[in-house]
């Protein structure tokens, strides 16, 4: 199976461990990544202050790529891609005149049929593969982290449920992993334009986010986005500060999660790039459910 | 071909019908209805591919119905009418015998709207290649090309009637046209009463037409009416999906609806 | 040759300002068929009316076209005229000068000239109509109501006291509905059970009511004064007449695991029971679906138990038919489930409940005995979260409209909350207070003044789970829009009503029409508010809108009252306007060719056929026969007929094609 | 009005429930639009025999306007159901033929819609003036008597 | 002043309270993590209505003091795609840095990165520059 890949910025640098994790998962199941030829940035939330027509032509350059290149579905693994390419497909998808307008812009055509899908959206599609290559099972309680851009809003993302998502956490159970109930899952860590203009804010709500998975006896925080990731990981000493606390719970990329179910050599999947060492206990010990007979008296 | 007589002759014979509706030699080679009565005019009966002809409008005529139990010599078009017919409570179920020539000449009796009906499941659609491909061309013209081509074919009418004489659907005692209060369509031919005739003709069959083509073939200046009709039912079948003559219990696709009808022209 | 007299009425100056209206009676004068034509200031006033009846005397009109207003208006109005002047009622027809000409035209020849259309369209069609005589239709004086909650009772008791014959039909095993399950009520805090549970009573002692339990309305046919209606006794498996409600068959029964839904599912009853203790009928129902006799072959335990042989395994479902000359339609509505709030957790905080499970908690009878506990650890709660308009007035997530009892009822929540446990703290999340209505702002100020309710203006947007708390995140708007955060016990949500489970099935049944959200629409929302848009159907309760039980009951007293107006009389007269197959001298009979493609055609199922039999009674010929009772005058099945040989009185082919033709 | 300028004749057959009284409000909301149209009066869509058309055209309208309750709140429940398969069906076939579907115009007009049918006519009544008379058929008319 | 108030103040439709908003920290502070979006019982798309603001409040000159960080930062990363076509995260900061003025923020962090192989000193842009920078000049007109 094929799809089209676009990795977008941050996976090529400050994310780059996502970018080796999910190539490498991938290639375990057997999914071709295509990369989009000369795929551009998406503009973030930036592109938006210059305007939305900027914002929306360099999004859709991307898509009229991935069209050209004889593609109809893309991952980004990026959320914050994600978000931004999944609302200009939908934005185009039934919009003859703006997507005429948009193509004199990136002075390319586009008929509005490539659909965008987030790293969880693949993944699930894949979840008897995982349980079948999972290698050492990941008997670990995780706290399955999603944020904003992955789920809101529901017109774009077009994925899993608003609140209390389920796909991540059964994605991970099917490693064998626990992932556990807790309220954080879809709260904000800070990002939008703040993650280096503002940095008090961040560490305030991604404080509030590591604090929570560490009470809920997590023994690491997964995500599926690199603005998360970047904010719980490197942001660490200024959340420990700000919470007078020492957490340690590393923050781990699905797919580099999955890897090491798979039993992935750590090195391909970049954990040494992490700011917050990973280092996981054992995992726990099976339990065998027994499911109890109807009652007699 | 004389599987078929034989099995007529000794329905005759036994009396189980009172006549054998058939297929005779006509003039010119062409096939032309046959009414065998006693075992010798059996022996007329014939079968072979030039049998095109529907003949379940006879089944309808008061002057058939006196001679008592009809069998019928019925090719698919025919079945389908017979269907149809039953469906509109114009043939009793059972009333009539089907007789069909199988393609190893055997001949099957469908003496019951179950037997028949499973028959016409088998059966490919009456439409024929030839006039499907025509129905496409048209609708591959431009409307006023249609609308020329139209008028140019009906401005020959002369509202002879036989169309509808020679439909098995047509079966009505006194028909639109004859309504005289008020006078809907003028009786004269002339281009407005010929295109009203026929537009009324395609809309009264529509969802009911088994497309055997008859009015066609029995147009005396060669127009291709049955295209109309056949094209109504077209339109039934394409949105509505009940075709006519498949069924002998009623589903007439203009007497039902979907609340959920998909319609596009409506403000 | 029709000698027609044609009246046209200025209207003031409504038609006159725009419309040459001497002009246009000028015309008529000319027109072939008229007799008489004249106009004046306003024809619908007694000496206009007066004028009509004098002109039909001296001219011996026999057809008569008043050009005035919508006939939607005044066609009555001018066939009584026409008929005390000895002319046939339908002998008048009206041309609608006013608001479909002078009122959306400007002043011009053009507008003129389309009045005198609309008079000529009127004349050349009167020219053909034919004295009508009004259908006479009996009536069966007797009546069904649908729904056994407090609208039903109310009705059924009212009808019945007027000497009717009532069959009070209720889905469930026993009366009460809604408001059986409610605490106190607002604005006065008595005991709901305490004022309904005899009315209940009073309906299954009362002579004229037939009560139908854990039955539903299988199908309706019929018309107006004359349903048919075919209801689905469900098998209760037990014998009504042998059970003298002992009891002893509930006490034996070993499935105690059944989801107790009167008590909203906050406990568990046994296969074997009675809705509730005070449940009129009080005779138990047996739940196949888990009793293990129908899941398991075993156990008969009830049986045995039983003193007088009741118990009767292999009981069947009965389909009863009935006829009855009205129906009053009193579903009521369900509440939206707490799994429909995606930020309060999607129903699985257990302590998240709805308005009717607290007023389980809250009720004498209910699982608690009336103390509020929480369903997860049946602790009683010291913080209770109440949200208003959970669903209501949440156009991307619940229901455009205001649920209306909510604001009410959370007050009276919050309010005996402080009352029951005096430390307690009640917190009310609203967007904003609707108590209008007798004595209800009062009601609140009391809840906020007395009883220290705090009242929050904002909407909360997430519940979360936090050791053990529930952690309600919110703002408050009166703060400007500050972040409000409250470690709660139990969180109480004021979740929209919806239309009654099954209610858009039973509409379709009985061919009435629902609004967008489901709810039975009403023939005027404010002329006919307890009528629907089918003749003989009327409405009360909840299943029209979201309402309380005054408003209920007054609405119930009212549809109750339409319908005994209704029964009072033996006859009905009908509109002649309805559809019939022609007849013909023989051998054609009719140009009906009896192919009876009609049938299906037909909305109300009035279509069916007749043989013509010689004397030797053989059929001639079978033809499609319209019911003149149950047709409504539609007109479908005439534009069906390729022969023409349905027509309809009124709008005949005829008529139509001269309309047409005088164009 | 100048003589130049073309007025078509429309008819319309409206359903006395709906329609009929969406213009009436139009009437008491005090809305103009323009004369052209003549209103007549049946008691449902399902009424319109596509014959009451074929005669409207007849007699030398360049228009028809056909109009009824919206979907689900026919007042006889299911005759505007029942109209809409056969317009589907006459609309198909009239296309097959080639006739001008331009000049017939279908559409649902509650009772509460007094504003939707004065625009309705106003922009059939200006479309049809864009077309012009229907001379493609009122040439039949007067192709007279064979 | 939360977006209630941004929202309340717009619906005036009066210069005075226009103003407020668009001097106003508040649309600076916008996450755009679409939580009211999606809880919004009128489903109004808050983020992209501050999205407009700021756009309004920067062309008008009225942006917040405390916004000019956020405005370099956007001038910076919008400026490494229009040259680069993608974000080039050093260049990105180190403009950012002399925007700002902030020219020993994250200094140690960045090394860090650095070290980890999380930064890229040279820019990797990508084959048709000239696309991009069109995209610009049809949509902003301006060079950048």
């Amino acid at each position: 199976m094929r799809i089209g890949y676009y990795p977008g910025c941050s996976l090529t640098s400050s994310a780059r461990e996502y970018d080796e994790s999910v190539r490498a998962v991938c290639e375990m199941l057997d999914l071709t990544l295509v990369e989009i030829p000369d795929w551009n940035c998406c503009g973030a939330s930036s592109a938006h202050v210059a305007g939305a027509e900027l914002a929306l032509g360099l999004r859709a350059r991307n898509l009229a790529l991935a069209e050209a290149a004889g593609l109809d579905e893309i991952l980004a693994p990026c959320a914050a891609c994600f978000n931004r390419l999944a609302s200009a497909s939908v934005e185009l998808a039934d919009a003859p005149d703006k997507r005429q307008a948009v193509s004199e812009v990136i002075g390319m055509p586009y008929s509005g049929k490539v659909r965008v899908l987030n790293m969880l959206a693949v993944l699930e599609r894949f979840k008897d593969q995982i349980a079948a290559k999972t290698e050492q099972s990941f008997r670990h309680k995780v706290a399955c982290y999603y944020g904003c851009l992955l789920v809101r809003p529901t017109k774009v993302a077009q994925f899993d449920r608003v609140e209390d998502p389920q796909s991540m956490d059964q994605i991970m159970a099917a490693t064998g992993a626990k992932p556990v109930r807790w309220s954080s899952k879809t709260e904000c860590c800070g990002t939008g334009l703040s993650t280096i203009t503002r940095t008090e804010l961040v560490a305030n709500l991604s404080g509030r986010i590591v604090a929570d998975a560490a009470k809920r006896e997590a023994v690491a925080i997964i995500t599926a986005c690199p603005m998360c990731q970047t904010n719980l990981d490197m942001r660490r000493p200024e959340i420990n500060q700000k919470l007078q606390q020492k957490h340690r719970i590393p923050v781990l990329y699905v797919t580099q999660a999955l890897g090491l179910a798979m039993g992935i050599d750590p090195q391909r999947l970049g954990l040494q790039r992490h700011m917050v060492p990973v280092e996981l206990p054992e995992p726990e010990p099976e339990v065998v459910t027994t499911d109890d007979d109807d009652d007699e008296d | 071909m004389d599987v078929l007589r034989n099995k007529a002759r000794d329905l005759l014979a036994q009396g189980q019908v009172q006549v054998v509706i058939g297929y005779e030699a006509g003039t010119s080679g062409a096939r032309r209805p046959s009414f065998a009565r006693s075992e010798a005019d059996a022996a007329r009966l014939m079968w072979d591919a030039d049998c095109v002809g529907n003949l379940a409008g006879y089944l309808t005529r008061p002057e058939i119905k006196k001679m008592g139990k009809a069998a019928i010599v019925a090719n698919a078009a025919t079945l389908r009418a017979l269907l149809q017919l039953t469906a509109e409570h114009q043939l009793a179920e059972g009333a009539v015998l089907a007789l069909v020539v199988t393609e190893e000449g055997a001949v099957l009796e469908l003496s019951n709207a179950q037997a028949v009906t499973e028959q016409v499941a088998t059966l490919p659609s009456s439409l024929s290649a030839a006039d499907r491909e025509k129905l496409e061309r048209l609708m591959a013209l431009s409307r006023e090309e249609r609308r020329a081509f139209w008028e140019q074919e009906l401005q020959r009418c002369v509202k002879c009637y036989a169309c509808r004489s020679s439909c098995p659907m047509c079966y009505c005692g006194s028909c639109t046209m004859d309504c005289n209060r008020p006078q809907w369509v003028p009786v004269a031919s002339h281009e407005l009463g010929n295109l009203e005739y026929h537009t009324v003709r395609a809309m009264h069959l529509a969802g009911r037409c088994v497309q055997c083509g008859e009015c066609g073939r029995a147009c005396p200046v060669g127009i291709p009416i049955h295209l109309l009709t056949c094209y109504a039912e077209e339109s039934v079948r394409r949105q509505f999906g009940q075709p006519a003559g498949t069924s002998a219990t009623l589903n007439y696709a203009l007497g039902n609806f979907r609340p959920d009808d998909q319609e596009s022209f409506i403000r | 040759m029709s000698r027609l007299g044609v009246f046209v009425c200025h209207c003031g100056e409504n038609i006159g300002a725009t419309v040459d209206v001497t002009e246009v009676a000028e015309r008529c004068k000319h027109m072939s068929g008229v007799a008489h034509a004249e106009d004046y200031k306003y024809l619908c006033s007694n000496p206009g009316q007066n004028k009509i009846k004098q002109a039909i005397q001296e001219h011996q009109l026999d057809g008569v076209v008043v050009a005035a207003c919508s006939p939607r208006m005044h066609e009555p109005t001018f066939r009584r005229a026409v008929s005390d002047a000895g002319l046939n009622a339908y002998m008048c027809e009206v041309a609608n000068l006013r608001e479909h000409c002078s009122w959306v035209h400007q002043k011009a020849d053009s507008t003129t000239e389309k009045a005198v259309d609309l008079v000529r369209l009127q004349v050349e069609k009167v020219k053909r109509n034919k004295p009508l005589d009004t259908i006479q239709v009996p009536i069966t004086r007797s009546a069904l109501v649908i729904g056994g909650g407090i609208a039903g009772i109310q009705a059924a008791l009212d009808i019945a006291d007027s000497g009717h014959k009532v069959i009070l039909v209720e889905r469930s095993p026993a009366l009460g509905g809604h408001m059986a399950q409610l605490s106190e009520t607002f604005p006065t805090l008595d005991c709901s059970q305490c004022i309904l549970t005899p009315r209940m009573v009073d309906v299954s002692r009362h002579p004229n009511i037939t009560l139908l339990t854990y039955s539903e309305v299988e199908h309706v046919d019929g018309f107006i004064g004359n349903f048919k209606v075919a209801i689905r006794k469900r098998a209760r498996m037990i014998d009504e007449e042998l059970c003298t409600g002992c009891g002893e068959c509930l006490q034996k029964c070993p499935t105690k695991n059944v989801i107790d839904s009167f008590n909203e599912g906050l406990s568990m009853r046994r296969a074997i029971y009675v809705p509730f203790a005070q449940a009129v009928p009080n005779i138990p129902v047996i739940d196949t679906e888990h009793c293990r006799r129908y899941q398991k072959k075993k156990c008969d335990r009830c049986a045995k138990a039983c003193p007088t042989k009741a118990i009767k395994f292999d009981q069947k479902d009965e389909i009863l038919n009935v006829e009855v000359g009205a129906i009053v339609v009193a579903t009521g509505y369900q509440v939206m489930s707490t799994d429909r709030f995606p930020e309060y957790g999607y129903g699985t905080y257990p302590d998240v409940i709805t308005g009717l499970q607290f007023e389980r908690y809250a009720s004498a009878s209910g699982p608690t005995q009336g103390v509020i506990k929480r369903p997860s650890d049946g602790k009683e709660p010291e913080t209770v979260v109440f949200l208003a308009c959970s669903g209501s007035r949440d156009a991307a997530k619940g229901v455009k409209y205001c649920s209306k009892i909510c604001c009410m009822y959370t007050a009276k929540h919050a309010m005996l909350l402080k009352h029951k446990n005096h430390n307690a703290k009640a917190y009310v999340f609203y967007m904003d207070i609707r108590a209008a209505g007798k004595n209800y702002d009062e009601f609140v100020r009391r809840a906020i003044e007395e009883d220290g309710v705090k009242y929050i203006r904002g909407r909360v947007s997430r519940i979360y789970e936090e050791d053990g708390k529930l952690i309600v995140k919110g703002a408050d708007t009166l703060l400007g829009g500050e972040p409000v955060q409250i470690k709660a016990d139990m969180v109480v949500l004021a979740s929209a009503a919806l239309p009654n489970h099954g209610q858009g099935e039973l509409a379709q049944k009985l061919h009435v029409g629902t609004d967008p959200y489901g709810f039975v629409a009403e023939a005027h929302p404010k002329l006919r508010p307890v009528e629907t848009t089918s003749a003989g159907i009327f409405l009360a309760g909840a299943c029209q809108s979201p309402r309380d039980i005054p408003e209920t009951v007054g609405q119930a007293s009212a549809a109750a009252a339409k319908v005994t107006a209704l029964l009072s009389r033996s006859h009905l007269a009908r509109e002649p306007l309805v559809a019939e197959v022609n007849r013909r001298p023989a051998p054609e009979y009719s140009t009906c060719t009896g192919c009876l493609l009609c049938e299906t055609a037909c909305p109300y199922q009035a279509i069916g056929h007749e043989d013509i039999k010689d004397r030797n009674g053989n059929v001639l010929k079978t033809l499609a026969k319209i019911n003149p009772g149950l047709c409504q005058g539609c007109g479908t099945c005439v534009s069906l007929c390729r022969t023409k040989a349905i027509d309809l009185h009124g709008y005949s082919n005829e008529q139509v094609f001269a309309e047409i033709m005088s164009l | 009005m100048a003589d130049d300028v073309f007025e078509p004749k429309i008819t319309a057959f409206v359903c006395n429930w709906c329609t009929y009284a969406g213009a009436d409000l139009t009437g008491t909301s005090r809305l103009k639009y323009q004369s052209n149209v003549r209103i007549i009066r049946l008691p449902c869509t399902g009424r319109v025999d596509f014959m009451l058309i074929q005669k409207a055209f007849a007699r030398g309208s360049d228009g028809v306007i056909v109009s009824g309750c919206h979907p689900n709140d026919c007042h006889y429940t299911s005759g505007n159901y029942h109209a809409r398969r056969r317009w589907m069906v006459f609309n198909d076939l009239m296309e097959f033929m080639g006739l001008d579907m331009r000049r017939i115009t279908f559409s649902w007009v509650s009772a509460a819609e007094g504003a939707k049918w004065a625009t309705l006519v106003n922009e059939v009544t200006d479309h049809l003036r864009e077309l012009g008379p229907y001379t493609e058929y009122q040439r039949l008319l007067n192709a007279g008597v064979a | 002043m939360p977006s209630c108030q941004v929202l309340r103040l717009l619906q005036y439709e009066s210069s005075e309270n226009d103003r407020r908003v668009l001097e106003s920290e508040s649309i600076w502070l916008c996450l755009s993590c679409d939580t009211c979006h999606s809880r919004c019982p009128q489903t109004i798309n808050t983020p992209k209505v501050m999205y407009f603001l700021r756009e309004e409040s920067v062309r008008l000159g009225l942006a917040h003091p405390k916004s000019k960080d956020a405005q370099a930062f956007h001038k910076a990363f919008l400026g490494s795609i229009a040259r680069h076509g993608r974000l080039h995260e050093i260049g990105m900061l180190m403009n950012y840095k002399f925007r700002t003025g902030h020219l020993l923020q994250d200094m140690t962090l960045g090394s860090k990165l650095y070290q980890k192989g999380k930064l890229e000193l040279l820019p990797h842009g990508i084959e048709d520059k000239a696309a991009v920078k069109n995209l610009f000049k049809r949509t902003t007109g301006d060079k950048e």
